[in-house]
């Protein structure tokens, strides 16, 4: 049923939506197999506009408007999946995915395992997610943890253009189910994007910044402010390594713990809440494999451990460049000063 | 199967026409089995339509002046939000969603306090113990089980109170409004189910929504009753909830009612309505329009002169004028307040979280 | 409202009582939209009753002998069971639960495979591929979404399959039934939803469940056809599964079957339902055997003698000797295919769990 | 409204489930407010008996069977709590739980801080958890993290019938939501139970077992187990100090890093799935407050990142005592052997 179109390789000024868009234009083209179903992404084109002329172009029976229902979507996705398709749906907003947790964790999760795997479930679901908008409640959540505790499951978030056509071509192409997180305060920013997925894997971290002193290790939407940090705490002697995680199940522990062997120092920020955030994870797994490595305990720069705030108080909740300065300066370099240090 | 079983539960099926009390064109339509409100509760539902229709007017200005995050508009379902309110005794409750600002304000609740959420303040900005309405729910359908739950509660109480949920056409679809139906008929529930059937949720039609002969279909299903009113007629509205509440406060059960009506403005005002439907459809429901409908009955009727009209305009347009200045008043909030209602008390972690923002925003004045 | 305007839905109303073609005397009801199945089907409804009934004894049986975890029993719902399974096509397909053990093996999968699950050794035992059969399912109510979304990929596919999902009167109380059935009417998918009210969810009766009419009549509020039957007549239940499959495959969309029965033993060997009913219900219902029922009706018009039964009996009891000798065989577990099945290749981090559970188990080994 | 009864302070020997039906029968005794509901808990009892005789004894209208809906459950015991009850619901299993996500995180976690404190919620949530019964699938999920990472929600579990009883209480005179794990596999082990909430507190961890070569952390149902580990090691010549949760949001740091910075190393001990695991955020924070202290790395012995195996296989994926003990000489002795060491 494939069809093999030629692949697309443009470079172009895009946002992140727009990459997705194309993305999933691309996947539509080459693949009869892949539908995008879920509420408002046909005639509309999604309330980020990210499945724009999706359903003109390819029609109403392969891109389509389904009843408001998440666990619906879910649920019958799996059952498309089990028949030879592949379904790209869409959850609204992040806390609107909760109604399809059960569909999720219970069967999209464990259906292949379940089945000694003789069933398949090659299913994205687009969330989303996190904050910074200005959305008003329910519309902020970073629920990457309830996803990645789940084994089963991959989950992956990009952080540009470039990265979110990639990772959503992979996704698409994976046989395991794949939630996709689309940080949504990203989506407009604009990157000259090489849409390209061959060269790049679905579960690896990259190293966006090379550095020395620290490592920076963060994902989705929090990305852009790492980087920005890091660019900060160059002028204050710090040079600090950005690694951009992608892939946070699997999570990617050899890309990040060389990293970190060589720096001897790490911070981890995301927007999501702390308390058994993502964070933690890394923060365990590096002190486990890179202990006698580092010269001071792995920090994290993180949500607080509240319900996402209203918008006119969220940047007091949202990781900020600052934050992540002090986090930094907080990483016991008395006993080894770094290069220009503090 | 003859005539007569299946007429056995056909009394729980909802009538194929929506029921109405005043026609489109502002005549009476007599029915046999609801009585049109006498001619003071029908000013007073003209009287919360204007001031109705003002509120809304104001929200959607305040949006683009950036006062508003978001405002959803209820233009063209005044009749809907208002006549089932109005229906309502003190003791009762409401559970609104996000697009019913205009009902909790007409329930009595201070419209800034309302805003709070869509000017994003706060999330609920009122206290819902003062007027007894829960807080705006955004989660489709999810606050039709706290009204059954809250509604189940003063029975078990012996406290005579009705809840009245609001609901759109798109959150019947999902599964919480089937629980909800469902405990609410087991449980015989004192709670009265509105549906707003305004057409869309978001841009998607009534058509892809459902197959059903009309949503108020669904009451047999669960054994409970089930209306169908043209929710542009706040006379039939009004009348169809007094009704239910009438029902449910003497221990008869709930009400699933299903009012037709049509949401003229976009989904909100960051939604663009003209890229899924035709400006004809609009203008078909525009010529229904539920005020020009009750002010025509009224007027002919000689309950209603200019000077009367005049006056519902002046005080409509005297608390929107209200409403706008104190708005523009910038409001200070505490980012400790980030911290103190997570929990009855706080934890340690929350203190310690809590310390760390002062000192940053105290290093940062400072800086 | 006129009655001529209420009647314009009730053709999708089911009827008051159940339908049967065989009354539980075992003489014949005539139906005049229904037609009885011919003798051969009657018979291999027949038989596979029998055979049906002779594994759920066994799969008990292996309970107490410890050869199986748990088995919930279908005893008394075998007409509801065999019925539905039988009026398949080989090219549809069949989504059940935990308690449709018996028609999975009827349907043609082999049975240990199908009691791997109860045993403990594994989840689905069997390939769904091979028979058509989607994994038993235990989450209650979300196998209907995935018969939904199964059956609008083969119609999009171009496909000629059914999907047949079974669900319990317990079942329908979930958020997830509502939302499939929605989905399956407004796709017009080509499914059939098979209710098996067995009177109770585990300890809860019908009456707690729901106050519904019938749950048949869930039907018309999503604009679907639904029947009633009862669900102890093999041969009605058969007809009226025939009939929605061939709709389905006609394209005129998903159908709602309610099949009244009654679960005869306790919701599983663990359970122990003197807890919460009399023994006089169980006794009525005794009295309303659907094996007896056929066999009465087949025997009165020449269909079933003696040596028949015999052969059936026989035959059956041979399928439950092999299954009770296969069962008896222990199974060597590698516990290796933990970490295989996760996803498609096998993570860095299961890779390495997988090596340690092995060092661990060799350590033992030398222990 | 409330009544206020003679509290019960007996001793007796007791199950856990059985302890658990006395702490509800005493809350219903002595609080008229408080209600009992779910499915299968009114005229059976529950499946594991814990609301055994209850609905008897209180009558129909407080201790009640509800329709066969888990979000239903939820979302009313929500609307009923708004209206002034203290609603006690259970989820027959773990898994079951998950239809109800929505409701738990979207309203239960977050409606007193939407409504300023306005509006309290309650409610207790019972959840029989985790494996070691011998369950099919869908009904051994170690699900705590799902609440954990959620703010606005407690969440404990109880270890022992005392700690039950206990914790029970005072989870129903809590004004927070609390989730309340109950350990399945410990419901039928025999204690001479005190019956008695008063002398202790809804959110400390308790050293259930003195040491000084290091700390082993855990809870719930892996509690036992880990003591069993501490016994066994004692005659390996570790002196392990056990430590058990009881509370794990809120998370008692000090009781646990007071240990900790005494014997300078730590296992943490659980069911779930190690990644994204409680236990990552266990070792995240001593990490980072105990870094100067610790003579290795926290370590985690936990789940397997599988989905709960079946009956037949769970006893390779549940940590027992030798994969406990296994953790412990991984704990870098050479350098600073202990007193009886490796
Ligand atoms: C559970 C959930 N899913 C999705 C959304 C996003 N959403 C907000 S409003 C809306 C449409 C609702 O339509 P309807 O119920 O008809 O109400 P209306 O907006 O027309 O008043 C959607 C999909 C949501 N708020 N909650
Ligand atoms: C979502 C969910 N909630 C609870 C359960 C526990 N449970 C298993 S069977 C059962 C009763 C089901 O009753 P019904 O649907 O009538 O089917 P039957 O067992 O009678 O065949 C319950 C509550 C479950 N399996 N799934
Ligand atoms: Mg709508
Ligand atoms: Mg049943």
């Amino acid at each position: 049923m494939t069809t093999f179109a030629e692949a697309p390789s443009a470079s172009d000024t895009l946002t992140m939506a727009g990459a997705l868009n194309r993305a999933l234009a691309d996947a539509l083209t080459e693949d009869e197999r892949v539908l995008v179903f879920g509420e408002d992404v046909g005639t509309l084109g999604g309330v980020f506009r990210v499945t724009d002329g999706l359903a003109a172009r390819f029609g109403e029976a392969r891109v389509f408007d389904t009843p408001l229902a998440e666990a619906g979507i879910v649920g019958t996705a799996i059952g498309m999946a089990m028949n030879g398709l592949r379904p790209v749906v869409e959850m609204q907003f992040d806390a609107f995915a909760y109604p399809a947790f059960e569909q999720i964790t219970s069967h999209l999760a464990k259906l292949r395992n379940r089945t000694h795997g003789r069933v398949e479930l090659p299913i994205v679901i687009r969330i989303p997610y996190g904050g910074g908008i200005g959305g008003v409640e329910h519309h902020c959540d970073s629920s990457e943890v309830y996803y990645t505790h789940t084994a089963g499951l991959r989950v992956v978030t990009p952080s540009s253009p470039s990265d979110a056509y990639a990772l959503l071509r992979q996704a698409i192409d994976s046989p395991d189910p794949v939630i996709f997180l689309e940080p949504k305060r990203r989506y407009w920013e604009k990157e000259t994007a090489r849409l390209d997925h061959r060269g790049s894997t679905l579960d690896r971290a990259e190293v966006r910044r090379p550095g020395t002193d620290l490592t920076l290790i963060s994902y989705g939407g929090a990305l852009g402010t790492t980087l920005e940090a890091a660019a900060a705490a160059q002028e204050e002697g710090y040079s600090a390594e950005v690694i951009d995680l992608r892939s946070l199940s699997p999570f990617d522990l050899d890309t990040v713990a060389a990293s970190v062997r060589r720096t001897g120092r790490a911070v981890v920020v995301h927007e999501a809440s702390r308390f058994c955030g993502y964070g933690a994870e890394v923060a365990a797994q590096l002190s486990e494999t890179c202990f006698h490595y580092l010269e001071a305990p792995v920090l994290r720069v993180a949500g607080f451990d509240i319900p996402y705030p209203a918008p006119n108080l969220e940047q007091h909740h949202l990781p900020g460049v600052d934050r992540i300065l002090d986090a930094i300066e907080r990483l016991q370099w008395d006993d080894s000063a770094p290069a220009g240090g503090a | 199967m003859t005539t007569t079983e299946r007429a056995a539960a056909s009394h729980l099926l909802p009538s194929a026409e929506p029921l109405a009390l005043i026609a489109a064109d502002g005549s009476p339509v007599p029915d046999p089995a609801l009585e049109l409100p006498d001619g003071e509760v029908l000013l007073r539902l003209y009287r919360g339509m204007v001031a109705g229709r003002r509120f809304d007017t104001q929200a959607t200005a305040l949006t683009k002046q950036g006062r508003l995050a978001v405002y959803p508009s209820a233009r063209g379902q005044e009749a809907a939000e208002i006549g089932g309110i109005l229906a309502l005794r003190p003791q009762d409750w409401l559970f609104p969603t996000y697009r019913d600002s205009m009902a909790v304000v007409a329930r009595g609740v201070d419209p800034v306090e309302v805003l709070t959420l869509l000017r994003g303040d706060w999330h609920c900005g009122y206290d819902p113990y003062r007027a007894n309405v829960a807080p705006q729910c955004t989660p489709l359908a999810t606050n039709t089980l706290h009204a059954v739950g809250f509604a189940h509660a003063a029975r078990i109480k012996g406290e005579d109170s009705v809840s009245l949920v609001l609901l759109g056409d798109g959150a019947t679809s999902e599964g919480d409004t089937h629980e909800a139906l469902n405990f609410a008929a087991v449980w015989q529930a004192p709670v009265v189910f509105l549906v707003q059937n305004n057409g869309y949720a978001i841009s998607v039609p009534l058509a892809k929504q459902t197959a059903a002969p009309s949503l108020a279909h669904k009451g047999i299903g669960y054994g409970m009753p089930s209306v169908l009113v043209d929710g542009n007629d706040a006379a039939a509205v009004h009348a169809v909830v007094e009704q239910a509440v009438a029902r449910a406060a003497a221990g008869e059960g709930p009400t699933l009612i299903e009012a037709v009506t049509y949401r003229v403005e976009s989904h909100t005002n960051a939604d663009d309505a003209t890229r899924y439907r035709d400006r004809a459809e609009v203008e078909q429901w525009l010529a229904r329009d539920p005020i020009a409908r009750l002010k025509q009955y009224l007027t002919d009727r000689g309950l209603l002169d200019d000077a009367r009209q005049q006056e519902i305009d002046a005080r409509a347009e005297a608390e929107a004028a209200t409403l706008r200045e104190r708005m523009n008043v910038d409001t200070e909030l505490d980012p400790a307040e980030l911290f103190r209602h997570v929990y009855a008390e706080p934890t340690a972690a929350l203190r310690q979280q809590a310390a760390e923002l002062t000192a940053e925003l105290t290093t940062g004045d400072q800086a």
